[in-house]
């Protein structure tokens, strides 16, 4: 289940839905938030602005990807955009599996394409008010290596 | 005509979000941005970063493509979603 | 945070505590569940045996060290004892970090050595009623060969 | 004296979980882990296990330590928690 949306969501919800067959015997959950310093930066709120439609489909490819790798029983992918304010939720991948192994590798691969591929941006807002679109991380790349 | 969107950095940088193009002119990827970059130096200078990502009907793409009309292009900096 | 326990847990309570700090940017958590299958057995149940004491110790130590090796802001680790049915949850771990390449790591980590290391052993019962000891699984063992 | 505990399978097939042991004649952990094994031919074959895991004091061993009275002293099966 993928979703892209303003609205913020609920841990326990997304996952209590991947915990639901009764062969699940691991779940792992990322959740990115924005946090108070970036890039030297001290932050006070951002906004995330993306490309509709090629967003969808770029998750579904990475999805996609990560299922024909692992066996994942269940995967939720939620991506906010719009205005978010300090410490609030930007991002949550859960994965369902059997075996820990899978749900930890499918969960980040997830996340290693999402931060190359997907058409977010981040513009944010420091302490002083200013707002500055942030630049993407050379680790961000890097961070694909370990999948090829 | 080809659709062409700009996001983030770029937009802001050319001070526009969409245009059209003619397909005939704008037969491939390359000819298109060839074109864009002839409009003026801040359009050179904008879209000949290294870092400048291409997507042509919503997929990635990193070699030329053929366009036709009805096609959408869109020009973006790197990424930083997540 | 280290708790052994035999009450069952909130995911969404102990996810409110990790990421209560304003510096964190990542929280991964991995929950691992009694599934319906183990080892070719149809699972109905099962009972978790520890070394009262030496478990606690152990916990701290796999912690200590994801501490040293890694950046992170909180950290909670939560493991249950007694008796279990389908689908209870029976360890939790969550990692609060910066960054999530850290958070992925330290989590993983810990489940990995925990698995070796700590002195929990399980009993189940199979769906006609009859108990055995699960056997230690050697990729249990060959999970720790990517942090040495 | 030692403190010898025994868990899981192990306590199972020995059909005991504690027993006391003179530190005197148990001063090292493979002079005491030989002195159990000659019990009987039950003890022999559940305590010769290549997989039997160890711990004194709480702390899993590898090699042989030296014991001393009030020294607990833990014989186990690999663990499987998780």
């Amino acid at each position: 289940m993928i979703r892209v949306q303003t609205e913020d969501f609920n841990q326990q919800r997304e996952y209590d839905c991947l915990r639901e067959q009764s062969s699940v015997g691991a779940v792992v959950t990322f959740t990115g938030l924005v946090r108070d310093m970036n890039q030297g930066e001290q932050v006070a709120g951002l906004t995330l602005e993306h490309y509709p439609g090629m967003t969808e489909k770029s998750l579904a490819q990475i999805v996609l990807q990560a299922k024909q790798r692992w066996n994942i029983l269940a995967c939720t992918l939620i991506h906010r955009v719009g205005e978010l304010t300090l410490s609030e939720q930007i991002v949550f991948v859960g994965i369902a599996t059997a075996h820990r192994k899978d749900a930890f590798a499918a969960c980040e691969y997830i996340m290693d394409y999402l931060k190359t591929q997907a058409p977010f941006w981040k513009k944010e807002c420091n302490s002083q008010g200013i707002s500055y679109w942030v630049d993407a991380r050379e680790s961000d790349n890097s961070a694909l290596d370990k999948w090829s | 005509m080809i659709k062409v969107l700009f996001f983030a950095q770029i937009r802001d940088q050319l001070g526009l979000s969409e245009l059209q193009l003619p397909s005939a002119e704008n037969n491939d990827l390359t000819t298109l941005l060839e074109n864009l970059k002839l409009r003026d130096n801040n359009w050179l200078s904008v879209l000949s970063k290294g870092s400048l990502m291409v997507a042509v009907n919503q997929t990635m793409q990193a070699d030329n493509v053929v366009l036709c009309s009805g096609d959408e292009v869109a020009f973006f900096p790197p990424v930083t979603g997540g």
